[in-house]
This record gives structure tokens, C-alpha cells and sequence, in this order.
């Protein structure tokens, strides 16, 4: 009769990582992702989904700031917050670009056998919703998803 | 980019062996193709086994390959796909254009 | 006859980690620490060792940073900077409580039983050189490796 | 702390069912040890096969069962040492001090 003695439940994560601006770091930022994904407290057998989706956002939104900046400063770095309030996880990249109107940005054709732009597409796929705005600290693209 | 290429009767296989394709590698992904075609293949299969993450921009060099190959009359199949890199193709309906098979040995023997 | 195409082989890493200063992070800190040693460009069969010996060193470093802190500030929060020069790896743990003189600090005895006192003596042993010095930004651990 | 509690004939086995112990987690085992023996038991068996990472305060933890259990003349053991566990205990010379077997099994056979 083995019985629990103590479970601990808690939900969490407060991280902070800044990274070069370059894309070798890009598999580092995705295995802290997955990383990270592991340790919250979701589903046995939704984690590895989570960890895969949390990986492919961040490589796609990372390879967009480092793009989308680089023209702007190459000695930049790239700043990523993970964190949670209530049931959700939140993601926000910073990029010292341009900027862009994701609201006006167009559903990929997938007809059409282009190169490019699935980025975006593959974001909104995984993640519960996303938001572009710039801020006094640079743009940042909010990533959220539903993990309870 | 770490790959290796090897002519198979009629076709050039190239085997990838990097577990992830990404904006870092993408790039090297997209010339190596186009050289491989540029040199004369005429029948390209890629093996990505063991590749277990792709990102848009990998599917963006595919899918070059895939563009470049048609204009030059050369098959161009993919082999081996792996779950996550599989529902990529499916996220994105790319699984109806490229010529995909289960594993190396079956896109070989097709 | 297969024949390798391009290989890259740089080391690299510059990675700066913020995470409030609570031991249940430790976990993830030492998560990290691993998968960074993992992207590290050493030997196959050095790696999982080096791998095990950052996870160690981090989480004694960074226990030690939230124990001897948190009497300062309990909404604190614990920096940890990863980078290579030449070749060596180099770990900062930021601290902001009163410090301490590790130079003074004795081996422990190892006959007596005593419950603590052997974090330091852990990192000592696995990494290839330790210093603490007082900085304007705070109190930093710095541990350095040799990984080439 | 995850752990299971078994009574054995004699023994009392707790299993320790996290993979790693380190300051968030050490304080509870010190406790669930200490609220073991208090309870009676005469011959502790912590089995720590799970355990794949061990810190300096895991150490500390079964150093305080160890010496509570010798107070009360109760026997001590562990067992199912992981290799990155078993490390820790002989970099300290800890494994000269702790009654160790490499299995639960030849642990309840001694
Ligand atoms: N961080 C950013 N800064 C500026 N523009 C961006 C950023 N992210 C995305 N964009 C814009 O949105 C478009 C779509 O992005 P995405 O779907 O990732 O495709 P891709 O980057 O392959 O073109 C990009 O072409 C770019 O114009
Ligand atoms: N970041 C720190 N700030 C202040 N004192 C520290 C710090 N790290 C270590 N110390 C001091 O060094 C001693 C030895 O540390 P350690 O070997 O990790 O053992 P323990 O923390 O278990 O006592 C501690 O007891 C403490 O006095």
C-alpha cells in the first residue's frame, strides 16, 4: 500500500532570456522552450504537443526578430518573457525594427508555392492568440496560450 | 549543414543529419539542393529521418527544391518525415504538393 | 559513399537568465544549464558529464544566491550570465545580499556529519575555477570551465 | 516530495518518487524521514531509483535521517543509486557513511 505523501501543484514560470541577435541561437531558444513546457503543470499527455508548438513559435517569432531588426543594429540582442497570470502562458518577443501591422497581415494562399510567410501562420496555429505592439522598450509580439 | 549525398541507380539521395532546420540552416539546406540539381540529378530524394523539428523557413527551402527540380523535369520526393515535421506539411496543405513517402527505402523502391 | 557537406563548428553561447528568486526555479535553471551544454560544441562522450556538472553548479550558485539574499529583498529576482571566451565557459550568478569571502571559506570535514556546508565544494569540484567579488550591480559568483 | 510509504516485514521503504532533489524539495524529505522514524519505524529503507539529480541539500537531508536514525537505533539505508547520485556521495566520501545497496531488492534481502 504505497500511498502520495506530499504533491505539490503549482503553477509558474517567470523567465526572463536575452540572446544575440542571430539565428544560431535559435535551437537554444526553442529547447529552452520545450524546456520550460516540461515544467508546467499540464497534461501528461498534452506536454510533448506543448513543448513542439511552444519550440515552433518561438523559432518562428525569434527568426522574425532577428530578420526584421538585424537592418537596424547587428551588435542587437533579442529579449524573450515567459511568464503566466492565471490559466495562461504568455510569450513576448521584443525587436527594435520597423515594426509591422500583424492585423492586416494576409492568410497565407496556399495555393500559391511561395517561399515565404508561413511565420506568422504557424504562430496562430499553435497559439491561443497573438498581438503586435509597439511599446517604449520596442515592439513586441504577445504570444498567449490557454494551459489549464 | 551536415548531409550526405549518395546516387542510387537513377536518383541522388540526400540525407540529412541535422535534427533541426531552421533559419539558421535553412539557407545551406536550399543551396545544397539547388546545387545538387545544377550538377545533374534527375531524380532527388531527401531524407529527413532524423529531422525532428522544421521550421517555415525549411519548408520554404523544400519547397524551393521542389520549384527548381519541376523546372528542370527531375523528380523531387521526400522521404522519412518525422511526426512534428510531418504536421508541418499538414498545417500547411504542403503534404498534397510534395511527393512524400513513409521512409527512404519506399520512396527507393517506387 | 556518403560524404559530409558543410559542417559549422563555432562555439558560442551569450545567455542572460532572469528568474525570480524562489528555489522551486532551480529545477529550470538547472534544466537549462544542461541544454545548454548540450548545444556546447565538446566531445560526444564529455558532454553529458559537463552537462551534469553545470546543472550542479548552477543549482548550488543559485540556492546560495536565493538563501543568502532573500533576508535583503523577498521580491527578488536571481541573473545568471552564460558566455565563452576562448575556451573557456563562464557562468555569472548575481547576487544581492551581504556577501561573503570565498577565499576564506574552509573545505568542509568530510568526518563530520554535519548537514550543510558542502555547495561550494561541489562547485569547486566541478568547474575549473570559482571567484565572488562585490560589483555595482551586485554580488557575482563567477565559475568558469575549460571546454576545449 | 512525492513519495511512497511500504511497511515490509520489518523494513519501512519510502520511495522516493521525484527526479531530482534539491533545496525546493530536501526540506520535505528531511521532514518525511523524521515524521518516519518518529512514527516507530525500526529499519528505514529510502529507495531512490527515480532520483536522477541530487544537490548538496539533498545530501544534508539524508545525512539528518541518517543521524536521527542512529539516535533511535534504528538501521538506515539506500538504495538504487542513479550514476549521477551515486557521484555525489563520493565526491563527499558520503558512500563510507551510508549503508548503500544498489538495489531495493538486495536492500529488503540483507
Ligand atoms: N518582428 C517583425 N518586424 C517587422 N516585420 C515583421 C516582423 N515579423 C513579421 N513581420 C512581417 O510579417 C511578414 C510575415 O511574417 P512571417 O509569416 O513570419 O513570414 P516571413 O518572415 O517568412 O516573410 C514578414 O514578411 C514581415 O513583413
Ligand atoms: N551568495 C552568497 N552570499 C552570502 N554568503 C554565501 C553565499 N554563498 C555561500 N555563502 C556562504 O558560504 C557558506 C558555504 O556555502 P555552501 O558551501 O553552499 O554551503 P551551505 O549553503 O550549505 O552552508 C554558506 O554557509 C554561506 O555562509
Amino acid at each position: 500500500m504505497g500511498w502520495a505523501v506530499i504533491e505539490m501543484c503549482e503553477t509558474f514560470v517567470n523567465l526572463d532570456i536575452v540572446v544575440p541577435s542571430q539565428t544560431r541561437y535559435l535551437r537554444l531558444v526553442g529547447a529552452i522552450a520545450e524546456q520550460l513546457a516540461k515544467e508546467l503543470d499540464v497534461q501528461e499527455d498534452t506536454r510533448d504537443t506543448l513543448a513542439f508548438h511552444l519550440n515552433l513559435a518561438l523559432t518562428e517569432a525569434v527568426a522574425n526578430a532577428i530578420q526584421y531588426s538585424s537592418a537596424a543594429k547587428s551588435t542587437d540582442s533579442v529579449r524573450i518573457c515567459f511568464s503566466v497570470d492565471d490559466a495562461y502562458l504568455s510569450v513576448r518577443v521584443f525587436d527594435h525594427g520597423g515594426g509591422f501591422d500583424l492585423a492586416a497581415l494576409p492568410s497565407p494562399e496556399f495555393d500559391e508555392l511561395r517561399e515565404r510567410g508561413r511565420g506568422i501562420f504557424f504562430i496562430r496555429s499553435v497559439m491561443d492568440s497573438v498581438q503586435y505592439h509597439k511599446t517604449d522598450s520596442g515592439n513586441v509580439l504577445e504570444m498567449r496560450k490557454k494551459i489549464a | 549543414m551536415r548531409a550526405a549525398k549518395e546516387v542510387r541507380d537513377d536518383r541522388t539521395v540526400l540525407s540529412i543529419q541535422e535534427d533541426r532546420i531552421d533559419a539558421h540552416n535553412s539557407g545551406e539546406l536550399k543551396d545544397l539542393v539547388l546545387k545538387t540539381l545544377e550538377g545533374g540529378a534527375k531524380n532527388v530524394v531527401i531524407d529527413l529521418a532524423r529531422v525532428q523539428f522544421i521550421d517555415s523557413s525549411g519548408l520554404g527551402a523544400l519547397l524551393s527544391g521542389y520549384k527548381n527540380a519541376t523546372l528542370r523535369s527531375s523528380g523531387f520526393a521526400l522521404a522519412g518525415l518525422q511526426p512534428r515535421v510531418r504536421s508541418m506539411f499538414e498545417l500547411t496543405r504542403l503534404h498534397r504538393v510534395f511527393d512524400i513517402y513513409p521512409s527512404l527505402q519506399l520512396a527507393l523502391s517506387a
